[in-house]
């Protein structure tokens, strides 16, 4: 199983914050998680998720281009951090 | 390293409390440089009333820390410490506070400076500012990820 | 400007305090950045008991406030203060404060450090340590002058 | 009058804190002044004086090099600062 997480402007553009996608192969790298999210999720997350500066995390760490998943790990979607 | 310590937190904090235990007991530091970050009235020409901060519980606070020790790789400090608030914030509140030790000035100066330029552009908190013309949420300064880039190298 | 002030003191301070009084009622500020100087148990590989800060009467306050108003004038900040002990101190005491707000942190942290590097050079104050060899006067760092330096060009 | 100051080790070298020197042309600079304190003290008073390092201070501002003096002025020996 894959765990997926929203945050901020991202969450609130799909009025969702966290899902569980079932693990097998088809999933196994980040843009293969995307499209299939986009593909079960329509045009609005298509519109959300392929956003410019869009920033993904696996296990806590931001990931740059596309990254392998395993099962078990949690993947983040969330727009640039504006904390401190 | 036990001399690093991260807190994220909704209550508000006391920066002196915060910088005494910062201190070691067998006062190595000859400086403190430490950083507070606060609410401000107006952000890009818009009154502001009040602030919500949204994070990535498990790893904001894990990010923090690999900051911090990175800059204790980098510099021989003593000790280094953030506290960042998160949930509902007001004009005026405190946000977040960094505080870094040593025996030197210099190395403080430059490592608290090195946290808050990582923190602004890898610990994944984000603000949302309610407005007389409605919410928002804060967009990243460009800024930002360029004071960061210029510590590599 | 009347948001810079100077304090010369034997007296304590608690560095929350001062941070409170330099906050503006119309919160601008949303960056403090603060110095604090610690006496240290160790100077040069000798043990320190204890010190004792001598310093230009007159001199002293004229020279801090100089720096804060060159600093004013070289960066936007909202507002800037220095306090100063003289007198016998003991180790882990505070000695100096230097605190600075301003809208965003890349001024707050320069204009600190700045003052810092300018008052180590400008400021007439005198460190007279107590050390189980004896007493010395502290002998001015050599790298604290090249840290002034770097200010100007 | 000239009032004079000296501080931290130069005041402990001379066992002396502060002097006043009545005014007149022949101390009309900073090295002249010196040269003063020096003739009237004499060797101990040349040794702590002509110090490398040695700051001098006229009216509250630091002074690099010979600087002209007039009645009233307020002159300062001292060595490096080493507050902070």
């Amino acid at each position: 199983m894959l765990k997926v997480l929203f945050f901020a402007s991202v969450k609130e553009e799909l009025d969702c914050s966290a899902l569980e996608i079932p693990w097998d192969e088809s999933v196994d790298s980040l843009d293969s998680l995307q499209e299939r999210l986009i593909r079960d999720g329509g045009p609005n997350w298509r519109l959300a998720l392929e956003r410019k500066n869009m920033i993904r995390a696996v296990n806590h760490d931001m990931v740059t281009g596309n990254s392998p998943l395993k099962d078990g790990d949690e993947v983040a979607f969330f727009p640039p951090v504006t904390g401190g | 390293m036990n001399n690093l310590s991260v807190s994220v937190q909704t209550e508000d904090f006391d920066a002196a409390c915060l910088q005494r235990e910062l201190l070691s007991a067998s006062h190595e530091e000859g400086a403190v440089v430490a950083f507070t970050g606060y609410v401000r009235s107006e952000n890009i020409g818009q009154c502001v009333n009040n602030l919500l901060l949204e994070h990535y519980p498990g790893m904001t606070e894990r990010s923090i820390l690999a900051i911090l020790s990175q800059a204790a790789e980098r510099w021989p400090i003593v000790a280094a410490s953030v506290v960042h608030r998160v949930g509902p914030l007001g004009v005026g509140d405190q946000i977040v506070w960094v505080g870094v030790s040593s025996e030197h000035r210099e190395v403080a100066f430059s490592a608290c400076e090195f946290v808050m330029d990582y923190l602004k552009n890898e610990a994944p908190f984000w603000k949302k500012e309610s407005t007389a013309k409605g919410d928002r949420w804060v967009e990243a300064r460009a800024t930002d990820a360029e004071r960061a880039r210029r510590w590599s190298g």
